[in-house]
């Protein structure tokens, strides 16, 4: 094929504990979202369909499920000749054994993959945000503006700005100054974890940053620090459209309801950018005589007999009779056995709510999390 | 399963399903939301481990080689060619009921070739069999008998439609004294073809030769004039049948989805029906839906009323509209305060604001595909 | 190249090839030791990044899907649904040089429906085109020109056959100004349509209506007679060019392959030409082998002498067996002792010890396929 | 699909050092054989041939290019739904991180990915043997035998014997002892390094192994003498025919030479069992006007103007005019420029053997490696 102006390398390493229960035996990308997707489906999704056939995926905590899933790549049509979806986990070489000890870290264990392709960027993304971006526009800001790094941007409110990097820039949008999570935010331009390097100068500061002895070796707080310091240029890309890091089980669940809310500025119906998943051969749904379904999204597979509102359901969920799923998300092939009471809660996969059983809260602020 | 190649057979009276064949051969005929008409002898065939398949197609095999593909999405693997379509469909209609066609076996010699070396026994399929089989069962009681042939048949088979079918008169011990054509003999009670038979591969190349001579190229026929020379055994099928090849009895075989004791025995088996997989979204329901009895398939958007209907994939049921006793295809969009009852809407149809639409349950409206009502 | 979608068409004059098209349509009759005629348009499409590619087949199916399958070997995703084969050779054979049936076009609507949304442009190419076609080029071309059409050429074409093809009058400026059927003008030297062209998909769906019209439903004949209201570049390609629609042409083309700058263009360019790949173990030369100047398959026995010639897959030569100027395809067995010169012999063909075959190089001999001589 | 009754797990994890530079970049199943093949080729096909359709591979040394060939599993028909290849790095969990320190402590760590077939039968091989076998009798002789464990045998040379582990068996062919590499052995059976355990006792003897501080949790070292000792149902399975094992160049280089002595014992060349391998798209060879090929195998791509005898010609291989080539493997994509001759040598993908350059000699004990 064309040589490969551009490879991704997706983060997917760490263990997401603040998904909880979630990413007990899971990593995070793994986690299921809007019923038959996994986050991971929206950043594979998003490379096909900006030309970008080859990625590398860094995964070191339980990859087993996350490994299944991706398979060949095939669900993401991304299964070429010499190119698809590759997972690098940690490896020994004549050298040892080395753990993936950073962001940046990971990226430098595998300079051997990405020379194989030796692509002029490198996109760098994370494994747990939810959005459709044309990643092929932010490729050619990049190469417009000769760019050694680029980092996707987005407004956020004010008040979030703190929890954020943010980018100060000049009026060109070359980046001036960098500030993690700031108490006093200059603007709220924030960053969205997505880079797209020049691989030589990646490549050059990646071995310069793995001999720095007091380098944690993570993108934010060291590789752009450096590259800002040595003048790179470094640019900011304005994204405008749904974003969301579903990191905690808060943002998790909002960025869920969101599918309910019919929000314009992110349309999962819409076959433009469709988001692509591994489809699991089941038979169509059956709504039972007694059954009522209101504002819910229905995977293939369900049987429901009883009442669902406002809800999520994924593969293969049976909802007994007279039994009420409400504000819910539940995971495929659980079951909500007949009079039982759901409400405000994700329900992890295989799980089994017994007869006439009360879980959640519909006015409590808490989400359930039961898995 | 390793010895044995299973052939679909293009079912050459296919027409009677009226302008639902007009741009597709029988096999890829839309079914229960998001099948077609062949996911379920291929599925049956996959299911028993049998790997060397071959699809005899028609001149409208565009649909056919779309649902197919290499057959990955029926765990049929493209490396060790194990899903051929093969030609078919050249030959002249042969009576009224469905029979299998000879000529269609001559004209894919090189098939047979192909798996020659590796193939001891035939597994023949209809097209239009909605059952789920147990393939491995028919195989032990084809061997244990060390039959020719072994037909599989429906027992005290009631006619409920237009359709008779091939009857078969079996012996207590299972052997097969007599093959009818039941659209002559106008039985009410019968033991009904199934559409499935396991017959040895030598003997299947034998019958090809000498059809090639006697220009006697139904295989049904065959069989009946040479049952005194070979062994051939009925096996007593359990379960649910339904034969489509009738508008009517399309409508019907939908209907009977609905039963819970059917859909569990098709869909909840440990054997799978497969299909091809789509990327739809899962389907949405918004405030106003009202869906009782009915199945529906993943991308749909449902804002009325639905009941005692099959709704496929990415049709679009607007506010206000009431669908009862109907069959939606895929990528329908039936727009605000329409009704619709006893109807089967073909792929891509489109129903214009206020209208209605009423068939009966024996004589069910067909709208064909692309119209616009 | 997202805006383009490819059709490979159905060359409708294919049965110049003889007894080599008798059982499959031209697109799959094979060449140059490992390929089909249609991986070369195949390959042109997908290096350039085409990815919604249609191929307008011919009743003789079986070869194509199985050649094709989901078109992984091409680099096609079936996910994506990259390749579709489409529904074709239904039109009347129209004169005698290839030409573009706009009836296929018609037949297949619903392709074209799959691809409005995002196509602008479509890549039209022969089937039977033997080139490694610098594709994003034509596009620059057609892009910087505005123009409705861009027809591919080979300029100064000297006709060494009987083959005379599409002409193309050509302005300095790339303007063509007429379109000729050379086999009727006779010109020694012309300017040869490659049998590629891109033509705004707006431009060929309006040329398809009217044509359900007019019943006109020769594409090349209706741009020559709508030269002066569309824009139609010629576009000069550089570099080989060979079409294959007579065993002469078939022939040439294939020893033309020895030559090592042929060979150099064609196949160790950046644009490699791929097919459907085959598990053969290498190919194993014996003690007694002689070989010059041949391309040789995988999966080949080669213990005798073969010159000048191409031997495919699986092909075995015995023990003093000579092989001179020949094509010899897969699967053939040639026992000891025979001789064979000028000859073309189809696959699975048998030459029994001691024979010999003989043709000329203006009328090499072809030997049908599966014949035991 | 039915129910899996048996799945394989493959070591493909050490680093293989005994062959040299050809493992130098490269996991030792990952080693070129053959001319097209690698040797897990010959592992992984007969899986396929024997129905085995769900295999893990246990790696972690240098896995970049094995994964990549691997693939998805469909250059051996092994891409199936919910079934195929699976790569099994080594993993962190919430217990930490650990490395493969063991082939039965590489198993231990996959128990899950196990569990998730729940198989009757688990079959382990060896990445670095060189036959072709139809597991599905050996599977069928341990349901008769009812064994927990069955070890496949051959018979070698007496004078060989003690280079190998040594089943001792009774009539039955039940095992009653087992030395590794004795000085004085009882009989010339030897374990080919293939097991068919039974799940559940193996799944069993790993928890308990793993508990054990002296233990190097190693199949032939811990688990099979621990099964012995406890009286476990441990048979030996008599195999007939071609068998390799390539772990060193000696051993490697007769190996390959064996394929052109056309033994019977081992066809190549025969539909049966064929061998498949992940194939590469390259045109057919071109033999030039003054070429010389004479018992020697050649694969797609080659352009040969040289002469080449006795030896095994790779993907894309040239040999320059005069050049002569005997005895000897050339790896893909390596040039022999005019003039050179190379003689009983090994040649490692992408070489360059410079013009009238002598590389390696006939009468040598030696086998000769650029790499």
């Amino acid at each position: 094929m064309t040589d490969t102006k551009c490879i991704a390398m997706l983060l997917a390493g760490g263990q997401g504990s603040r998904l909880k229960k979630l990413t007990k035996d899971n990593a995070k990308p793994g986690v299921m979202f809007g019923g038959k997707y996994r986050i991971i489906d929206f950043s594979l999704s998003n490379c096909f369909h900006s030309d970008i056939f080859t990625i590398g995926v860094l995964i070191q905590y339980k990859p087993l499920i996350l490994g299944r899933y991706i398979g060949n790549g095939s669900s993401w049509a991304l299964d070429k000749i010499d190119q698809g979806i590759y997972i690098l986990p940690p490896y020994a070489d004549k050298e040892g054994e080395r753990w993936y000890r950073g962001t940046a870290h990971a990226v430098y264990q595998n300079i051997e993959f990405i020379d194989m392709y030796d692509p002029e960027y490198v996109l760098v993304l994370s494994g747990d945000h939810i959005y459709k971006m044309d990643y092929s526009e932010m490729l050619d800001y990049a190469e417009e503006k000769d760019a050694d790094l680029t980092v996707s941007v987005m407004e956020v409110d004010w008040k979030d700005a703190s929890r954020f990097g943010i980018m100060n820039v000049d009026e060109d949008n070359k980046i001036i100054e960098f500030e993690e999570k700031p108490d006093d935010p200059k603007n709220n331009m924030a960053s969205m974890g997505i880079y797209i390097f020049r691989w030589k100068t990646l490549r050059d500061a990646l071995l310069r940053d793995e001999k720095k002895e007091d380098s944690v070796h993570d993108f934010g707080k060291n590789i752009i620090p450096m590259m800002l310091e040595e003048n790179r240029n470094v640019y900011a890309f304005p994204f405008e459209g749904y974003w969301r890091d579903v990191g905690t089980i808060e943002s998790y669940y909002e960025a869920n309801m969101d599918l309910l809310r019919e929000r314009e500025d992110f349309d999962l119906y819409s076959k433009k950018m469709r988001v692509y998943s591994n489809n699991i051969n089941s038979q169509p749904h059956y709504v039972g005589l007694y059954a009522s379904i209101n504002n819910s999204l229905i995977c293939d597979g369900c049987m429901i007999e009883g009442t669902v509102n406002n809800s999520i359901l994924s593969y293969d969920v049976k909802i007994g009779k007279n039994a009420i799923v409400k504000d819910s998300i539940i995971f495929s092939n659980a079951e909500i056995e007949d009079g039982a009471v759901v409400e405000k809660t994700i329900i992890g996969e295989n799980m089994r709510i017994k007869k006439n059983k009360r879980i959640g809260n519909m006015d409590s602020d808490e989400i359930t999390v039961v898995g | 399963m390793k010895k044995i190649a299973g052939i679909i057979i293009n079912c050459p009276n296919q027409n009677n399903l009226e302008a639902m064949t007009s741009h597709r051969s029988i096999h890829t005929v839309p079914f229960g939301g998001k099948y077609r008409l062949i996911d379920f002898p291929l599925s049956n065939f996959v299911n028993s481990g049998i790997r060397k398949i071959g699809v005899i197609g028609s001149y409208k095999y565009r649909s056919l080689t779309d649902h197919l593909g290499s057959g990955e999405d029926w765990n049929l693997s493209s490396k060790s060619n194990d899903l051929s379509i093969l030609h078919g469909g050249k030959n002249k209609k042969i009576g009224e009921i469905t029979r299998i066609s000879i000529q269609d076996f001559i004209d894919n010699k090189a098939f047979f070739r192909k798996i020659a070396e590796t193939t001891e026994h035939i597994l023949l399929s209809n097209c239009n069999s909605i059952a789920n089989m147990d393939v491995e069962g028919i195989f032990d009681f084809y061997l244990e008998k060390k039959a020719d042939v072994v037909m599989v048949y429906k027992p005290n088979y009631t006619s409920d439609d237009l359709y008779k079918g091939v009857a078969l008169e079996v012996e207590r011990n299972g052997e097969i004294i007599k093959i009818l054509n039941n659209s002559n003999e106008n039985m009410d009670h019968f033991n009904l073809y199934a559409g499935m038979m396991f017959i040895k591969s030598t003997l299947l190349e034998d019958i090809m030769e000498d059809a090639e001579e006697s220009g006697e190229l139904d295989l049904i026929d065959v069989l009946q004039s040479n049952l005194d020379r070979l062994n051939v055994y009925g096996y007593q099928m359990e379960g649910y049948l339904k034969i489509v090849n009738s508008l009517k009895s399309y409508f019907d075989a939908s209907m009977y989805l609905l039963d819970p004791e059917i859909q569990k025995e098709l869909f909840y088996s440990k054997r799978k029906i497969y299909t091809k997989t789509k990327d739809n979204h899962p389907t949405k329901y918004n405030e106003k839906s009202k869906v009782k009895n009915s199945i529906i398939a993943s991308g749909a958007h449902i804002n009325g009323t639905v009941e005692n209907s099959i709704v496929f994939r990415e049709a679009t049921i607007a506010e206000g509209v009431v669908i009862r006793n109907s069959v939606i295809m895929q990528n329908c969009t039936i727009e605000k305060n329409t009704e619709i009852v006893n109807c089967i809407l073909d792929k891509y149809v489109k129903v214009t604001e206020g209208k209605v639409l009423k068939g009966t349950e024996d004589k069910p409206l067909l709208i064909k595909k692309d119209s616009v009502i």
